[in-house]
């Protein structure tokens, strides 16, 4: 075990899936000789070689389509969009091309993209976004997002060890902010939640970032016993998790870092409201970034991503119902 | 370089596309082939002329819904894609999928999505794999005119000229996208774009089989040497309309007389003969009657099964190799017992 | 009045809108003299000419794209994809220049566009998909989905007159199966709900032609009185309709046609969870195509959308709950 | 056709852009502008040169990360730039926006968006308009090597040429693409595509602001005379790292010093003279200090804003006319009382 942060704990577990298989290949912008712009790549191409470590052009469809295309001739590719919000940009190679090909023609696309993603830092409206749900909402497609940099190492190792496309949900914010214990080896995390804080009185579901904000909510709220649950895998979503938790607290708060509406919390509360509605003592409340593309000013921005104390305060509104 | 038997095959190829698709085009006005139908008519020495130059291991990324003589000749199972066209149980696609959309992955051949060009890309993606692996290997992609006005078109060319690609871009110029003329898709002819990102680029006859072949067989040889990518132009016309469902009457009666007069099989046949000929067609209506009888044998797939394989569990499913008639290889079976 | 179909209503609209307003034109593939994959725009070209009934390449960033550009120059395009499932192809040009303008710059964006959209008639993978909760997710698109001729053309003219970008679904299988009585003249039907059939026992909450399945599958109840909200709208949602019939009835099933996780149908569920908490008697239900690509052949693709059938029998459920 | 008063206004302008830049660098090292900062270091002559040539009418859509210069020419006005920049209460974006992301639609300027090049197909559709109502008007657009790579430009350049769009498209080519060189980028240089397009093409010394802006006003008559779009190339390099965040040590120090000696504003300041290039030195840095302190004065935007205006209700808001100092036109007021 080492101290690492998230973000070097990704860069260990690309590390170790290119020295370990020699199918698995890097492929972004920039990814190659400056180590990417969040550096999550830095020293890879000088260990690994052009090659496996490849610089592309401006071309998210092109990126997301020849990954899709050397998957299904055998290699591994992990790719990267500069930001998740970029992922736009080859929406239609991911969603219909990678998500479906199995499905249809039997070839399985064994493709990683990794998406740094989330808000926090003044990116603004195109470096800030929280895309997970669209893929979520894409027969065909896994989606993970680690909350710490244990996870961060094992959902890539599982993500890229997969015989499926998955989205790798990473948190900008999270890169050099979080710091763990991550184990020296590989190793695999599974695709399911994990209880971040066990408690009775009351369940936050969180992913990502969010998860940070909820454990210091719950540790803020004294007197209650507050359990998180970190989601993990948005796609799929672990639902046995979900209702075990729901049904030993009977309130449940859900937390999206991204837009509001149709956001996996969404379909988490809606999962919650139909099949845990018997376990239920109180509404299946929300706090999500309103439906407003990310601000860029600090305050503005800080007005719109659910923060620890607004969690709180939602937290103590639903004990008290 | 071609020989009698090759030319023979060729023909065999063309004729079994035509027919296949006659056939399905009854099919379809009886009920029996759900949905829509789109076919190939008058191109038939596009995809069939291009896929003989392929060898075994070469990957065809996609052909579309005016090639089905790739699958053809890779050596996908007739009853299969009979069965496939009507939606019935089939290992292609399971019902999943209908029309042109399949691919036997066992032969080398990728399922086309309907977005075009996107399979370009994909194509570009194979060759990168290819070339990574340092393996005699190319892909070959074929696309529309319409699909050039596409920007995954452009990315397509732009990554296969970048890193020398062993990829075959394939352009069926067939004058319209649907009613669309390509005078209203674009100012220049696509293929003169080719130079402009470093791709080669030879314009030949589309119906002309033979010329389509020797093309293809250039530009694989190109490929194989790490000379990088090719388009080529075939130039045709799409003698049926877009789709079943559509009359093509926006297509001049001048234009399609014209090209009735270049029909790319019978210029093969006066080529081989009447009676070669004739023999061929005997041998096709023959191999049809045989696989439709063995496809209307298949049941409609079991309801229960329409959610199963969105994911892949264990072991990667990756492509394999399929027949190369020209080069004299023939897989094995591609098809197991099942069908 | 005249008994007008579903598509026929579409034309009449798009007709008395490029005959208003000087502003308005047409855009899309074959949609000139072709008039449409589908006929929509039929004799629409020889009438007001090939400026304003514009041929597009295939290109469908290069038509929202350039849609938005003339909208903000002052005109009103109305765009069409052939079939709503190209929509990913424009992805990034409508999530991110369309839907952000006015937040981030202060342009209005008056683009109008048409989603051809939905199965039943063995399409496959790429002729039938439900997109909308993509764009719901997108903050700056509205989104609306008649279920009616006289709404599919009031919602149009609605929507044109809009000053904002919106995503007109229209459902496939409506077009020419759905005929109803249309006012001759032009009007605009509000962003909001509509009870398409009044209730007490349950709710049964519906948009485009699922509205249809649920009033056959409202009548075959015998002996329950079942409510079918028609959402018409799903960005914004109207939520106090939705919020009123959950209060009348306590019971509630949501249906979409689209793909399940993070449907649009998640969204309403999690805002009835969340806000009717109190009214309800029973778990808030949801019915959907599963998570699987929309398979081509009849038997698989009656097995995964929604049908009355199965509507009716998860009503049922819900009314012995 | 510039005569002393417009080489005056270019260096001024482009004097202008770099103080503002090196304000607004040192603001961000201070903690003032929050995120990131991006600047056009060694490329003033672009923008500046480039919407000199513009008529008041016309719309520039939009101006990049290096094309601070193209905001300052349309007359928006400085305070508003600098309470933009850092994140205060201003009329431009209202804090939404950060960096050189903004646009004064009251002076026919439309922000950009991240994604590159998304805005030169929207350019397309401004000149779309324009001709579907026969004004006498242009778009701009600039674009730099690296997003050449992607569909949407060669969407948009189809789509300019197919039409005959009053449309001018400025490529910067400086080298890079974030640290990504052009050798990587594609195998052939983009400007060499245009003609295969159908579009008109030229290449010109990107630090030579003369030569920028007679190639845009040579486009813009062509575009205004019914001929078409144009594309300029401007041959330059990146003399700052990508954002203040990067060093740029993979641009050999060699290629800096050879580009360094190639300064636009010293080039046409040699021209103008030591005394005349002073005394707009001395002009520019009271106005920046002017405007900053104005600046200053605003307040951070209440959080209760964060939501507004995702809709606009009521009337479209549309472009408006910028300044064209050129033409001698500038905009009567081009920002209200608030600003
Ligand atoms: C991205 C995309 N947009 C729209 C369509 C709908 N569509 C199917 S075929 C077709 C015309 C294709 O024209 P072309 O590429 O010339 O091929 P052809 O049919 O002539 O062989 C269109 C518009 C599509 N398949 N993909
Ligand atoms: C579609 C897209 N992908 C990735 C990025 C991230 N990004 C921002 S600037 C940049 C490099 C742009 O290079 P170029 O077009 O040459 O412009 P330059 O910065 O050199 O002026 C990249 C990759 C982006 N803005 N848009
Ligand atoms: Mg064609
Ligand atoms: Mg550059």
């Amino acid at each position: 075990m080492a101290l690492r942060t998230y973000l070097q704990a990704i860069s260990d577990g690309l590390r170790e899936a290119l020295a370990g298989d020699e199918s698995v290949f890097v492929m972004g912008e920039d990814v190659g000789a400056f180590g990417g712009a969040f550096k999550v790549t830095d020293g890879l191409q000088a260990e690994f070689g052009p090659d496996r470590v490849r610089d592309a052009p401006i071309a998210e469809a092109g990126i997301i389509g020849s990954a899709v295309g050397a998957a299904i001739a055998g290699m591994r590719p992990v790719c990267e969009m500069q930001f998740s919000d970029f992922v736009a940009c080859g929406f239609d190679q991911l969603v219909n091309v990678a998500g479906k090909m199995h499905y249809r023609v039997g070839l399985s696309v064994p493709l990683v993209l990794r998406l740094p993603s989330g808000g926090g830092f003044a990116g603004g409206p195109f470096h800030s976004q929280n895309p997970e749900a669209w893929f979520m909402h894409a027969p065909g497609l896994k989606v993970v997002a680690p909350s710490t940099p244990e996870d961060a190492k094992g959902l890539l190792a599982a993500a890229i060890a997969d015989p499926n496309p998955v989205v790798f949900m990473e948190h900008k914010h999270l890169y050099r902010r979080i710091k763990g214990e991550v184990p020296g080896h590989p190793y695999a995390t599974p695709f399911s939640a994990r209880v971040a804080r066990a408690g009775s009185d009351l369940t936050v579901i969180a992913y990502g970032a969010m998860v940070h904000a909820a454990l210091e909510a719950a540790e803020d709220l004294e007197g209650a016993s507050v359990e998180v649950l970190d989601l993990r895998s948005l796609a799929p979503l672990d639902e046995e998790a979900i209702l075990d938790s729901v049904a030993k607290t009977s309130k449940v708060l859900v937390i999206d870092e991204a837009n509001r509406t149709c956001a996996a919390g969404a379909e988490v509360a809606s999962l919650i409201a139909d099949r845990a509605f018997g376990h239920l003592d109180g509404p299946v409340r929300r706090l999500a970034t309103p439906d407003v593309p990310i601000p860029f000013s600090p305050p503005l921005e800080e007005a719109v991503i659910p923060t620890a104390d607004r969690i709180a305060e939602a937290c103590r509104e639903l004990l008290d119902y | 370089m071609l020989d009698a038997a090759d030319r023979r095959g060729l023909l065999r190829a063309m004729v079994l596309m035509r027919a296949v698709e006659e056939r399905g085009l009854s099919l379809y006005k009886q009920g029996k082939i759900p949905g829509s139908f789109y076919d190939g008519r008058g191109q038939e020495a596009i995809s069939v002329g291009a896929t003989w130059a392929l060898g075994a291991a070469d990957a065809v990324c996609s052909p579309l819904i005016r090639d089905l003589g790739a699958h053809l000749v890779r050596g996908t199972d007739l009853a299969e894609i009979f069965r496939h066209y009507m939606g019935r149980e089939n290992e292609l696609s399971h019902g999943r999928e209908g029309n042109v959309h399949f691919g036997d992955r066992r032969v080398g051949v990728v399922g086309m999505v309907s977005m075009l060009p996107d399979m370009m890309v994909v194509a570009g993606g194979l060759a990168m794999a290819f070339k990574l692996r340092s393996e005699q290997r190319c892909a070959l992609s074929f696309f529309g005119d319409g699909a050039t006005s596409r920007g995954d078109w452009h990315e397509a060319m732009n990554w296969a000229a970048l890193y020398g690609l062993p990829v075959i871009f394939v352009l069926e110029n067939n004058q319209f996208a649907y009613s669309t003329p390509t005078s209203r898709q674009f100012a220049r002819e696509p293929v003169a774009r080719a130079a402009a990102y470093g791709v080669a680029a030879v314009s030949v006859d589309g119906n002309d089989v033979e010329a389509v072949f020797e093309a293809t067989r250039e530009a694989r040889e190109r490929a194989l040497a790490g000379d990088g990518p090719t388009l080529i132009e075939a130039r045709t016309l799409r003698m049926h309309g877009h789709g079943a469902h559509d009359d093509a009457s926006y297509i001049p009666t001048e234009l399609l007389e014209e090209w009735l007069g270049r029909d790319p099989i019978e210029r093969l046949a006066s080529r081989l003969g009447e009676e070669e000929t004739a023999a061929v067609e005997a041998e096709v209506a023959a191999q049809i009657d045989a696989a439709l009888a063995r496809a209307m044998e298949a049941p409609m797939p079991a309801p229960g099964t329409a959610g199963d394989d969105v994911f892949c569990v264990g072991e990667p499913v990756t492509l394999g190799e399929g027949a190369a008639p020209w080069s004299g290889f023939a897989a094995p079976d591609p098809l197991p017992a099942a069908a």
